[in-house]
C-alpha cells in the first residue's frame, strides 16, 4: 500500500534500495558514460553505493539529514573524482534541508531536491541545458515543488517521471562541461550519465513509496 | 597492454606505499592516500599539492625538500577526494595556513574546494592558486578553462623554495599566481596510455598523426595535424607559446634578452632521445629570438602511463622567481643542486 | 612506432647536440661524437665513460659534478669506433692517466681497446674497467661473458666520486673494481622497443610472457616465463641476485645489517607507477632479510628505447663505497644533493 | 690478362672495386645478418667502404702498407660496433705485413691475410668453428701459404675458393660469440654474415688479377 511518509528507519531501507538498484544498473551507466565521457561512471557509482551500503549498514539514525548527509559523505570520500563531488553534494546539501526531521513527506522530498540540486550547480557551476545530471535533476526537483500537496507516493511518481523526462532530453542537448571527448556536437543523440543515474535514483524511489 | 602490478584497483594505494620507500624517510604516508614531509618547520606556510595518481612521478613525487610539503592522491585519473585532501591539510598546517596548489580539472577543483571547507571549519587558513599552463586548452581571455599540464613542475619548483620563507598565507598566494601566471606550455600526443584497471586506451589517434595541444587524457587541444619530424614541429610548438605570452594581456611578451626554466616534458613512451632531439632544436628556435635559457628541464616529469607524446614548458623568470630557482631541491620527481 | 625525429640515420648526433644543451653550459661536445666537462682540474685522474646511443640518459647523461668525466658516443646500439674513444681520451685526459669505464660488450671492448692503444702511443695512461652486474647473463664463474646492465648508474656514481679524490689510476682502478663486484643486477623485459633507422622491434616476445634475465637488446636470459603480478616477479629476481652473491666466491653473502643501494631501473616504457609498486615489494623482501637500503634510485636511467621491462640493481656498500656515495652528483641522468 | 702483380695504383684501383662490390651486395649480407644476427652487417659494411672510397679516393699512396692500412682505419672509424673493429683490424695488421712493400705479389697477398687473420683472433677471441668471418678467413689465408709459389693471379683464384667454401662450411657451425638471438643450435644451416663479405672480398680481389 501507498506511504505517504516514511521513517527515519524506512528512508534508510529505501536509500539501500537505491543503492542496489544503481549498482545492477552499472552496465547501461557504463554504457552511456562510454559513449560521451570516459566510461567509468558506472564503475564509479557501484563504487559509491557499495560504500553507501558499508556506512549506512547497521547504524540508527536520529534524524533524516544525518541519513542523507551520510549517504552524501558515503560516495564523495569513496568516488573521487567529478562525480563524487558532484553526487555526494546531492545528498548531503539535500540531507541539510532536512535538519531535524524524522519523517520524509513530499514537503521533505521537494526540500531535498531542491537544496541538493543548489548545491549541485553551486558545487560545479553547471547550468540546466549542459547536458548533465542537472537536467533531470532540475526539472525533477522543480515538479517535487509544484506536487508537493499530493502526498509522499503521488508526488514521488510524478518527480520520477520528470527525471526521466529530463533524462530523455538530455539527449537533445550538448555537452559544453569540460570533459574529454563529449564535447560538442557529437555528444547529440545519447543521454548524458549522470542524467541516467538521478533517472534511476528518482524511479527507485518512487517504487519504494508506492 | 602488459602491466607489472597486482590488483588493478589496488594501482594507487600500492604506488604510494612504493613511493614512501622512493623516500627513504624523508616522507611518511598520512590516512587513507597522502604522502607527507616528515618534518615541517612550526609556523611554516604550508604547501599542499595533489591529484588524480597514474601521472607519476608527478603530483606526489614533488614533494620533498624545498618543494612542497605533501600531496593528497587520488584513484587513476581521479581527483583525491575531500576527506583525503583534510588529513593532508592536517598532516602539513603549521597554524599559518595552506596553499594549495594544482592543475585546474572539474574534478580536482569540486574536491579540494570541499576539503577546504572541511579545513575551514577547523579554523585552518586555506588559499587554492590553480594552475593553467596549456595554452592549447583555452584562449588567454579564458584561462578558468585552461588545464594544467607539465608546467606545474617548474611551478612547484618555484613555489615550494618560495614557501620556504614565505611571511604569510597571502604573500605565498601571491608569488604562485605569479608562478602561474609566468609558465605557459603546449603538449602533442602520438599514442595514448592505458587505464590500469580495464587496459583501454585512454585515447584514439590515427598512426599518421599526432594531436597538436591535446591534453594529457585525451583532451581536444588545437587539432590532428599529420605526423612530422622534430624539427617541424618544434617551432610549431614553441610557437604557440609564444604567440600566448604575446595574446594575453596579463604579460609581457616574451623578448630578446628574456631569461626562461625550458622544460621538455616526455608523457611516458616518448624516449630521452626524441626528448633531446627536440631540445636540440627548440634552443635553436630561442636562442634565434633572444631568450636565454637560464636552466634546461628535461624527461619523463608529468606521464600519462605508457602515452607517448612531449611538451614544452616556459616559465618566464624575473629576479624574484629567479631568486627562488636558485634554491637547491630534493625530491623522487625533481633534484637540483 | 612513431617516433619524434628528423633523419634516422642523424638521431645519435642530434641527441648528443640536445644533450650539451640539456647540460646548460656544464658540458660541451668535442670531436665526432664525445661529451666533456668543460672544466676538470688538472693532474684529476680522468673517468670516460660511453657506449652506444639509444638508451639515453646512460651513458652519456652520466658526465657531470662528481660523475665522468667525458663519455664516447657510439652510433644506435654500436660502440663507439676507436678515434671517437681516442678523441674523448684527450679531451679528458690530465696527465694522471685515463681509466675506461664501460659495459662488457664484445663491441664495446674491442673498440675501446682499439682506442686505448692508440692513447697509448700518445703516453696517455689507460685502464680498463668493465661493468658486468647481469647475473642472468652468465654464472659467476664466467664473469668475462657478463653484459653490463643498469647497475653501471650506480657504480659510475661512485666511481665517479671516487675519481675526485684518487691519488693514481691505480687507486681508481682498483676502487672500480670493487664497486662493479659488489654490484649486481637482473632484469626482465615484456615488450621490445624499435631501431630508430629501421623502426623494427628489437625482438619477439609473447603478450602472455616475460623475458627472465633477457638483456636490453634481447639477449637471452634465464628464460621465458608466463606474465605474472608485481609482487610474484620482485622476489623472483631479487632471488637470482641474493643466490649470484651466495655462489660467488668472490664476494660474501648479502645478509642481515648489509647496507645497499637499490636501484630499480624501466627500460623505457615500463611507468614509474609499476616501477613503484615493485619497489613497494621489494623492499618488504629486504627488510625480511634484514637488508638496509642507505638508497633508493628509481626511474628510466638505462632505457632501450620505448622497451617495456624493468631491472633491479643492488650494490652493497662498505664503509669507502658509503663514503663516495655520499657525495652530491649533478647530471642529465642522475642528481643528488 | 693475369697480373702476377699489382703496383699501390692498382692495388688501391683493385680495392675500389672491393667496396662497390660489397656496397652492391648489400643486400645479401643483410639477410645474412638478419637470419643470424641483428640485420645490421649489411649497413655497416657499405657505410665502411663508402668511407674507404672517401678515403682512398684521390690520394696517392707511397707504400702497400699505407693503403691498406688507411683502408681498415676507414672502415674501423665509420663503422663502429664489433665489425667496424674486426673488419678494420684485418686491414690495419694485414697491411703492417706489407711495410715499405710498392708490389703486391703472392707472397704478399699470403702475408696480409696471415697477419689480417692473426690480428682479427688477437681482437676479438674467437677460433676458427665460431661460426664468424674467420671461418672464412682462415682457411684463404692458409691456402694462400700453399700457393704462393704459383703466381698472383692463381693463387688468389685458389683463395677467393677456399674463402667461398669457409663461407659454406659456416653454414654447418653453431655461433658462440655472444650476439643477441644467434645462439646455440638454431644458427645451424645458415652462413655467417661476415663470412659472407670475406668470400664476396676476395672473390673481387681474384676477379681483379685474373
Ligand atoms: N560540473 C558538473 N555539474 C553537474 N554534473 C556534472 C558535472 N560534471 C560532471 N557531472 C556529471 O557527472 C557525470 C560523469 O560522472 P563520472 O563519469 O563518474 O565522472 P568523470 O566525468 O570524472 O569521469 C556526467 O555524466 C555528469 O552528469
Ligand atoms: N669476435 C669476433 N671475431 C671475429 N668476427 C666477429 C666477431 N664478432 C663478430 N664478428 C663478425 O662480425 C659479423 C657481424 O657484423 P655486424 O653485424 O656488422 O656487427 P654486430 O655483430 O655488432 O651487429 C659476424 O657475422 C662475424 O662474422
Ligand atoms: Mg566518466
Ligand atoms: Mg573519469
Ligand atoms: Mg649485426
Ligand atoms: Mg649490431
Amino acid at each position: 500500500m501507498p506511504k505517504d511518509s516514511l521513517t527515519v528507519a524506512e528512508a534508510k531501507e529505501m536509500l539501500l534500495q537505491v543503492a542496489d538498484k544503481i549498482i545492477e544498473s552499472e552496465p547501461i551507466l557504463t554504457d552511456a558514460d562510454r559513449a560521451l565521457g570516459d566510461g567509468d561512471h558506472g564503475i564509479g557509482m557501484a563504487r559509491g553505493m557499495n560504500a553507501v551500503k558499508e556506512k549506512l549498514g547497521d547504524v540508527d539514525f536520529e534524524s533524516l539529514d544525518k541519513l542523507f548527509m551520510n549517504m552524501g559523505m558515503a560516495m564523495t570520500s569513496s568516488m573521487g573524482g567529478a562525480s563524487g563531488a558532484i553526487f555526494g553534494t546531492l545528498f548531503m546539501k539535500g540531507g541539510k534541508a532536512l535538519a531535524g526531521k524524522d519523517t520524509l513527506d513530499a514537503e521533505g522530498l521537494a526540500a531535498l531536491l531542491k537544496e541538493g540540486c543548489e548545491g549541485v550547480m553551486a558545487r560545479g557551476g553547471a547550468k540546466p541545458g549542459d547536458k548533465t545530471m542537472i537536467d533531470a535533476l532540475n526539472p525533477a526537483a522543480e515538479k517535487a515543488a509544484e506536487v508537493l500537496g499530493s502526498g509522499l507516493s503521488k508526488a514521488a511518481k510524478a518527480v520520477a517521471e520528470a527525471g526521466e523526462a529530463g533524462r530523455d532530453a538530455s539527449c537533445d542537448m550538448i555537452a559544453t562541461m569540460g570533459r574529454a571527448k563529449t564535447l560538442g556536437e557529437n555528444s547529440l543523440g545519447k543521454p548524458d550519465a549522470g542524467a541516467c543515474s538521478i533517472a534511476i535514483i528518482l524511479r527507485t524511489i518512487s517504487d519504494f513509496v508506492e | 597492454m602488459k602491466k607489472l602490478i597486482n590488483d588493478p584497483l589496488k594501482v594507487a594505494d600500492e604506488l604510494l606505499d612504493g613511493l614512501v620507500e622512493a623516500y627513504d624517510g624523508q616522507c611518511e604516508k598520512v590516512g587513507t592516500r597522502s604522502i607527507v614531509k616528515r618534518e615541517i618547520p612550526d609556523n611554516k606556510v604550508a604547501l599542499l599539492v595533489g591529484g588524480g595518481s597514474g601521472h607519476e612521478p608527478i603530483y606526489h613525487g614533488l614533494v620533498g625538500t624545498n618543494l612542497a610539503d605533501g600531496a593528497a592522491c587520488g584513484d587513476i585519473f581521479a581527483a583525491p577526494p575531500p576527506d583525503i585532501v583534510m588529513e593532508a591539510t592536517q598532516a602539513v598546517n603549521r597554524g599559518n595556513g595552506v596553499l594549495y596548489l594544482y592543475g585546474n580539472y572539474a574534478g580536482d577543483v569540486m574536491n579540494f574546494d570541499m576539503g577546504a571547507e572541511m579545513a575551514e571549519m577547523e579554523d585552518i587558513d586555506i588559499r587554492t592558486v590553480l594552475i593553467w599552463d596549456d595554452c592549447a586548452s583555452a584562449p588567454p581571455t579564458e584561462k578558468e578553462k585552461r588545464r594544467g599540464i607539465a608546467g606545474l613542475v617548474p611551478i612547484v619548483k618555484l613555489v615550494g623554495a618560495a614557501s620556504q620563507n614565505a611571511k604569510s598565507l597571502d604573500e605565498l598566494e601571491a608569488f604562485a599566481k605569479k608562478a602561474v601566471l609566468n609558465t605557459r606550455s603546449v603538449g602533442v600526443s602520438m599514442s595514448p596510455g592505458s587505464i590500469p584497471a580495464t587496459g583501454k586506451p585512454t585515447f584514439e589517434i590515427d598512426d599518421d598523426k599526432i594531436g597538436l595541444g591535446m591534453g594529457i587524457h585525451g583532451e581536444p587541444g588545437v587539432g590532428e595535424i599529420p605526423m612530422t619530424t622534430a624539427d617541424e614541429l618544434t617551432p610549431m610548438m614553441l610557437d604557440l607559446i609564444f604567440k600566448d605570452f604575446a595574446a594575453d594581456e596579463e604579460i609581457e611578451d616574451l623578448k630578446d634578452g628574456d631569461e626562461i626554466v625550458l622544460l621538455v616534458n616526455s608523457l611516458g613512451a616518448t624516449t630521452q632521445m626524441e626528448c633531446l632531439i627536440a631540445l636540440r632544436k627548440a634552443k635553436q628556435v630561442l636562442a634565434e629570438k633572444g631568450v636565454k635559457v637560464h636552466q634546461t628541464m628535461i624527461g619523463p616529469f608529468v606521464t600519462c602511463q605508457e602515452m607517448a607524446g612531449i611538451s614544452f614548458s616556459i616559465t618566464k623568470l624575473d629576479d624574484e622567481l629567479k631568486a627562488a630557482w636558485a634554491m637547491p631541491c630534493e625530491s623522487v620527481c625533481y633534484t637540483k643542486l
